[in-house]
């Protein structure tokens, strides 16, 4: 469930989604296996649906087109018995085909901007210096005529790029980012390490938030995943955690 | 850190506190040295800047250093600033021009803390623009002024009224329409 | 002027210019010579600045040359300063601006077309972010506004000019080849 989510929320639209559909099917995108193609699509819009993410009218709409052309494609190709007239007919995929290569070109270059976004952000620039402004009361209530909002707006979006140097200042420490992978493989191996089993509580040795709420994120993960159990003895009781043997199996 | 790093960072700290000035023990704090031992980079840095940047020096007031332009550097300042277009509306100007549009009615306290600067003579020169004005006094201890954009600032943006300012907040999220009827009938297929 | 006369001039104009950056035309009118020579003697500067100052670097994009810290310096002044919270755009406006970026001018109805979904909420966005611009109408039918791209743009992108985008053809024409060769095999399914 919350692995669709965070995918589901990630697609950019109809495009995004069939682009990612075919990259992982590992199929060439100028030979797309529509029936294939078309069933996982309708799986993930109907999982939006009753995720209740309110799919859009686009991927209804691409459905839509994904079952004509798989429709198209089923018909045999008797319809002209002459086979140079069959071989000049247009594949049906072909409008989807240039559009999605037309779409991953700019997803391309929306990635290079990205990276360039990031080297941008570790530079800094002062405020400008505002100038004495003495003379000519008189001249500067005349308002130059070629300064618009937009001007306005990229003075603002500069400002809000600009660090802003108050002394002193505490500095905050922040703990390094943990996933819940990482998390996850090292409860495996503390685990391991101890006969198989552990105490609820040993799993958490750090007392810090991110640190508690990724490891229980991650406990939960693995009984999802049947990598462990857990059993409590009776209420109240200390959880014990047990590595189940399809993981010591599987290893 | 090597004595180049430590020199790059002094820079690249002093850049951005600009006309604030860098106070030592801050420095020395960032940089995890004495503050002995800042106060000395930071003269080797001026040392280092009066022989090779003509344009611009460190000064040294008490426990602050201030990256300033030289002397020679001043009457090219003076003629940039001097253009009209360019001096009517400063982006100093602009931005303090945004703070008072979004966030009217509003203090200069408050305005400087957001650009992190002085913001007196930016206030001032739309003061005297009318694109701004003093609105009475806040009912905070000190009582102090606060501003508000006027008519003139509505008709030189071409803007019909404040609300319809451009929204700065963020959201982008697709728009997304009803549209289940359409599905199920896609899924018996 | 001599040549240090120069140099000093730009290094203080740069530095009072701050974020605003510093507009290669009003430098050479500042400075009396041509555009062409202040080009190049900021470009000096950016050189000169790259060997000999650790923390600070020039950047230029479309008529503006900035002073910037260098990404060395960045540890410490974040550590020293309030850093603006990293606003990064959304991937729908990172595609968005894309399509803008190499097809400008282009309507809305262009972006939408190639992206498979609504754009409009991205597009607001990059304006209100003034990286991008309502550019008047297109001379088709419903005159629809045209969008195109701005210096804040280059700047944020840190790209000198809309020609040095990278070229988005180069990866396509191979693919374009294995194209040919499919629909050549073509019914399979």
């Amino acid at each position: 469930m919350e692995k669709y989510n965070v995918q589901l929320d990630s697609f950019e639209g109809p495009l995004d989604l069939l682009l990612h559909l075919i990259h992982q099917a590992e199929v060439d995108i100028y030979n797309i296996p529509v029936a294939t193609i078309t069933e996982q699509y309708l799986q993930y819009v109907q999982a939006m649906q009753e995720l209740e993410l309110d799919a859009a009218s686009e991927y209804l709409v691409m459905a839509a087109t994904l079952l004509e052309i798989k429709s198209k494609m089923l018909l045999p190709g008797d319809t002209n018995t002459d086979e140079e007239v069959y071989i000049e007919e247009e594949d049906p995929r072909e409008e989807l085909l240039s559009r999605l290569v037309e779409y991953k070109k700019y997803k391309e270059a929306a990635q290079h901007l990205k990276e360039k976004e990031e080297q941008g952000s570790a530079q800094f620039a002062k405020a400008p210096t505002v100038p004495d402004e003495s003379s000519g009361k008189e001249k500067e209530s005349n308002l130059p005529d070629n300064i618009s909002l937009f001007d306005m707006l990229d003075a603002y979006e500069k400002l809000k790029k600009r660090v802003r140097y108050k002394s002193p200042k505490m500095t905050k420490i922040k703990g390094d980012d943990i996933s819940m992978e990482d998390r996850m493989s090292e409860v495996l191996t503390y685990l391991h390490q101890h006969q198989g089993k552990s105490g609820f509580f040993e799993l958490f040795p750090l007392h810090e938030r991110q640190h508690i709420v990724v490891t229980f994120l991650a406990i939960l993960e693995l009984m999802k995943n049947r990598q462990v159990t857990c059993v409590q003895s009776e209420n109240f009781e200390e959880i014990v955690v047990h590595q189940t043997e399809e993981d010591l199996v599987s290893e | 850190m090597s004595e180049e790093e430590l020199q790059g960072a002094l820079q690249g700290l002093l850049y951005v506190c600009g006309d604030e000035g860098l106070v030592v023990h801050d420095a020395a704090r960032v940089l995890g040295i004495s503050e002995e031992e800042t106060t000395q980079y930071l003269n080797q840095l001026k040392d280092w800047m009066q022989l090779n940047m003509p344009g611009l020096q460190l000064k040294n007031y008490g426990s602050k250093f201030q990256m300033v332009t030289s002397e020679e550097a001043a009457p090219y300042i003076e003629k940039l600033a001097e253009v009209p277009e360019k001096n009517n509306l400063s982006q100093a100007a602009l931005e303090t021009l945004a703070i008072i549009a979004y966030n009217q009615p509003v203090t200069k306290a408050e305005i400087d803390d957001i650009r992190g600067v002085k913001s007196e003579k930016a206030v001032q020169s739309l003061v005297n623009k009318a694109l701004v004005i003093d609105a009475g006094r806040a009912q905070t201890p000190g009582r102090p002024i606060i501003y508000q954009t006027t008519e003139r600032f509505l008709e030189y943006f071409n803007i019909p009224s404040i609300q319809e300012l451009p929204d700065l907040h963020e959201s982008i999220e697709e728009e997304t329409e009803e549209a289940d009827l359409f599905f199920n009938q896609l899924d018996e297929e």
